[in-house]
């Protein structure tokens, strides 16, 4: 299951994958995942995928398991917490994109999702 | 802080879900609870039987304070 | 340029009134230099002058700290120095405790540039060496060359407010801000080098250490619980409903004292949480299942407890900087000793 | 009768590369393609009919920066050191101009003091800056470079990944063509790299540690990819390397952001722990090989990859390891993993990493830690902040400026200057360990 707020990765993964897409900041995102996390859910994708940094890119997908192993995971929540950190650290930075410059984020945010689909050959 | 109320001398038992992250903050006496957002309870359970669970884990939290340990300790069940 | 004036903090040892049993000796200040000073200014020469010298008995400041520390404070202001410098202290532990709160209290007080120095194993090390710049010393009065060596340039930047380097090029001890610098060897060359070191068993300094994780010795258990005054402590942030403290729901900046004098269950009208890192849901339904005081009560009717601490203590763990919950963690423990509270119960999310 | 003992006794195993180095102290624009007493001479015009081979480059502009002029790069994609096979298997940057060759052995020639660098808007917020000259020019290994510089325009309505591809091919196919003009000069200098098998490293240098040198590559996607003979690194498992193989271009960069940290092929065909290691082959250590593992975004890969990191460290009975990181955020897990896992298996490990500190140095600095990484080099915190005065010419586009990462609208400042965090000048904090920037 990934957790999205990116509308390419709604958009343009096949049909099968579970998506969860929402409306919201890429704080939000990791905010998601990590009450996921504490639900038992395991993490599968790095929260931090990618080497654009958190105060740059406003997309973020990450996947989870599809259900709650009903016992909380503590790698998968460590993984999430020190994403949170992450996030926290960085000069926050207004705004600035145009709309062609989103697209691109877009496009490497669903790049990463894809590569980890190949991965589990979904 | 688990570990500075421990410093100060005073026996404690540290009840947390995650019990990695009580071994890495430094607790010695654990009891793993629930779960994060409802750590002593449990939603889908009745209130009568939900309480009993939450007096089945503080009971065990008093086990946990009545027993000598010589390094960091969950109690299980 | 002009001379930097400079205020030093001894104690009574290194003013040469007395050992220990001068210890209890109230502050004073006297003008020009007294005992160490004489090395500062030798290293000094022109470019710094010490003009006031404030000595105080290590046993009065540390049992009168408040009192000792306001009165120092108010000479150091009317002095208005570039810089303070306090010590060096070496292994004197009650020395070094006391370096460090006058160092850092100058500094965060008055906003005077200070400096201080001792070993590093000395009590007061670990307590301020992220509060002030502090200077790594040897473990006994026969190091004060050495230590004046690396203090003195250190003082000067400090005191023209030049940009200070990085720890290992200024000789203070890290104090948890990363500074950048070039080194001489590129970064291969030297993890080669450490490499070697690691496998000949020989001694190696990481440029980064990890967060360290120290650990405590646990305590003898209680001997009878049901005799014990139990007290209760969550980092779940229960609050009375309306979080009468304000308390933040991550990065918290302080802790509540709740009183739960005649209250034998949490409901969801009376308390709910402030954490800001689960969801909330749950512990608003029912507080207990953060804080299980409706169970510890029926437990302190039933005698299988002494009794119930009638105030228990809530913080936020979530993103709470380790040393803040360090020092709640201190404050809570010594309130708790305070009311006779024999056994503690923690409860996480 | 096949003696076993003896065949394996007399199987050498040994493998040599003699590097050989043509100095290049100026590039010239010319009539013809030719190095001539240190000078590389380009021309232009068939240099320009090779890149638009490529039918997405639309257009394609040359410069040239030298050291110490007051010249910015920006955005940067990727430095190539050109580079050509003289003897032995395979040529250059095998699998993906030269054949499918095992390369690592023979003679190969290096352009040394030069560069070719690419750059290009690929996405909108493509990084990298390189300054020739001011206090910029300190963090960045390629200042020091003279530097042929390839501004390549895509045709109209193309992806972000052809771009990207383009480019890449751009550089490598304009390094292949200048390494080619040195194939019969004489080197200026040669040293010569060696490594050996098991048994005769075993029989050549008893009582040295055994050590190799474990690299980290991204992997993860567009913008974040690098290219072992051609094959994607987020589809190896950890294997074995020649450390001379890498020094053939075995290893390419397709990688474009996070421009401190990332390693531009430069720096894989130049590595600098493959380089140190080498000088104390023989002395105080016994360098066996180089691992390569990468850096995936799922994390089962992660596991995979360092268990598998961990084990070729056990079969190959090694003492230690070098371990260098490329990237930002999560290569930090990888790091950890790959650091516990390796000591875990009774091999001393010292890792290269550097730092987000915050820019004032008090954040945690890596996103992941584990007490057993006890042996740590840094290459700095990366969220520093950095005036850069204003160049009197900028290679590519300025107005990309405000958009790398770690600054703002502010950051590019009406009088020209540039404030921001150093990570977005290339090379300034790479985690093999090519600079001497550090903190503590």
């Amino acid at each position: 299951m990934i957790i999205t707020n990116n509308p390419l990765v709604k958009a343009n993964l096949p049909e099968e994958t579970k998506i969860v897409y929402m409306k919201c900041s890429y704080k939000d995102i990791l905010i998601k995942v990590r009450d996921l996390c504490y639900a038992g859910f395991l993490l599968k994708t790095h929260p931090l995928s990618g080497s654009v940094k958190p105060n740059e890119t406003p997309y973020k997908s990450i996947m989870v398991s599809d259900a709650s192993t009903g016992k909380t995971d503590f790698d998968s929540c460590e993984l999430i917490s020190n994403a949170i950190s992450t996030y926290e650290k960085f000069a926050k930075l207004p705004d600035k994109w145009p709309k062609e410059v989103l697209l691109d984020f877009q496009v490497v945010d669903l790049s990463l999702m894809q590569n980890a689909l190949k991965s589990i050959d979904l | 802080m688990v570990k500075e109320i421990e410093r100060a001398g005073l026996p404690v038992v540290h009840m947390c879900t995650v019990t990695p992250i009580s071994l890495t903050v430094g607790a010695n006496r654990i009891v793993p609870t629930i779960a994060i957002p409802h750590p002593l309870g449990n939603p889908a359970l009745e209130p009568a039987e939900e309480k009993k669970l939450r007096r089945k884990l503080v009971e065990k939290a008093l086990k946990a304070l009545s027993t000598p340990v010589d390094k960091q300790t969950v109690f299980e069940k | 340029m002009t001379k930097i004036k400079v205020v030093h903090y001894i104690n009574q040892f290194f003013a040469q009134i007395g050992g220990e049993e001068k210890a209890d000796i109230k502050p004073e200040i006297r003008q020009g230099i007294v005992g160490p000073g004489m090395a500062f200014k030798a290293a000094f020469g022109d470019k710094a002058e010490i003009v006031a010298t404030i000595i105080c008995g290590d046993s009065y400041f540390n049992e009168n700290i408040d009192e000792a520390k306001k009165t120092i404070l108010a000479w150091v202001k009317k002095e208005n120095p570039d810089l303070f410098i306090a010590g060096p202290a070496f292994n004197a532990g009650r020395y070094g405790v006391a370096c460090g709160t006058i160092a850092a209290a100058v500094k965060e007080e008055l906003g005077i540039p200070s400096l201080t120095g001792m070993y590093t194993e000395n009590p007061g090390a670990d307590m301020f060496k992220d509060k002030v710049y502090m200077v790594a010393t040897k473990n006994s009065a026969a190091g004060m060359r050495d230590a004046v060596k690396i203090m003195a340039p250190l003082a000067l930047k400090l005191g023209n407010h030049e940009p200070i380097g990085a720890s290992c090029q200024e000789g203070y001890i890290p104090n948890g801000i990363r500074v950048n610098f070039f080194e001489k060897e590129r970064g291969s060359e030297r993890a080669v080098k450490m490499l070697l070191a690691k496998l000949a068993g020989k001694p190696f300094t990481t440029e980064y250490p990890m967060p360290s994780f120290d650990r405590v010795e646990p305590n003898p258990p209680v001997a009878d619980i049901t005799k014990a005054k139990i007290g209760i402590v969550t980092s779940g942030g229960i609050v009375p409903k309306g979080n009468p403290d304000h308390i933040e729901s991550s990065s918290a900046s302080k802790f509540g004292e709740y009183d739960i004098t005649g209250v034998n269950d949490l409901t969801s009208e009376t308390f709910e949480t402030a954490h800001g890192g689960y969801d909330p849901v749950y512990a608003n339904e029912d507080p207990d299942r953060v804080l299980p005081v409706d169970v510890l009560r029926d437990l302190e009717k039933e005698g299988k407890i002494g009794s119930l601490y009638n105030k228990y203590y809530a913080t936020v763990g979530n993103g709470t900087a380790v040393a803040s919950a360090k020092k709640y963690g201190a404050e809570i423990a010594k309130r708790f000793l305070d009311a006779g509270v024999q056994a503690v119960i923690l409860t996480s999310t | 009768m096949y003696n076993i003992a003896e065949r394996q006794m007399e199987r050498s195993v040994i493998l040599k590369l003699e590097l050989g180095y043509i100095d290049i102290k100026d590039i010239k624009f010319a009539d013809k393609s030719e190095i001539k007493d240190g000078i590389l001479y380009v021309n232009t015009e068939e240099l320009k009919k090779l890149v638009l081979e490529d039918e997405d480059i639309k257009s394609v502009a040359f410069d040239i920066a030298k050291p110490g002029e007051s010249v910015r790069i920006t955005p940067v994609k990727d430095v190539i050191e050109p580079r050509v096979k003289i003897s032995g298997r395979g040529g250059v940057f095998p699998g993906v101009i030269g054949p499918v060759d095992t390369v690592g052995d023979g003679v190969t020639y290096a352009l040394r003091g030069m560069a070719v660098v690419t750059a290009g808007k690929i996405v909108g917020f493509q990084e990298g800056l390189i300054d020739m000259s001011g206090p910029g020019a300190a963090y960045t290994p390629f200042s020091k470079l003279n530097n042929l510089v390839l501004v390549c325009d895509p045709i109209d309505g193309i992806k972000q990944h052809e771009y990207e591809h383009a480019v890449r091919f751009a550089g490598l196919k304009a390094a292949v063509y200048l390494g080619e003009l040195a194939r019969n000069l004489k080197a200026d200098e040669t040293k010569v790299f060696e490594t050996c098998g098991i048994v005769e490293g075993l029989t050549k240098y008893p009582g040295l540690p055994r050590v190799a040198y474990v690299q980290m590559l991204q992997s993860q996607g567009l913008m974040h990819d690098t290219y072992v003979y051609g094959v994607d690194a987020k589809k190896i498992v950890p294997t074995i390397l020649h450390p001379t193989e890498s020094m053939d271009g075995a290893i390419l960069s397709g990688n474009c952001v996070s421009a401190c940290d990332k390693n531009p092929t430069y720096v894989h065909e130049n590595n600098s722990v493959v380089a140190d290691l080498f000088a104390e082959h023989g002395k105080t250590l016994n360098f066996v090989c180089q691992i390569i593992t990468n850096e995936n975004v799922y994390l089962a890969d992660k596991r995979r990859s360092s268990d598998w990191t961990a084990k070729l460290c056990k079969m190959l009975n090694l003492d230690g390891v070098i371990l260098s990181q490329e990237g930002f955020g999560n290569p930090d897990t990888d790091l950890i993993m790959n650091c516990k896992k390796i000591e875990a298996e009774g091999v001393k490990v010292v890792m290269i990493t550097d730092e987000y500190a915050g820019q004032d140095g008090k954040s945690q600095s890596l996103a992941d830690a584990d007490a057993v990484a006890d042996a740590c080099v840094t290459a700095g915190n990366a969220n520093q902040v950095i005036v850069l005065p204003k160049m009197d010419k900028v290679i590519g586009v300025v107005e990309q400026v405000p958009k790398l990462a770690g600054s703002n609208e502010h950051s590019l400042r009406p009088d020209g200057t540039i404030e921001a965090e150093i990570q977005i000048i290339t090379g300034a904090t790479n985690e093999t360990g090519f600079g001497t920037l550090s903190a503590r």
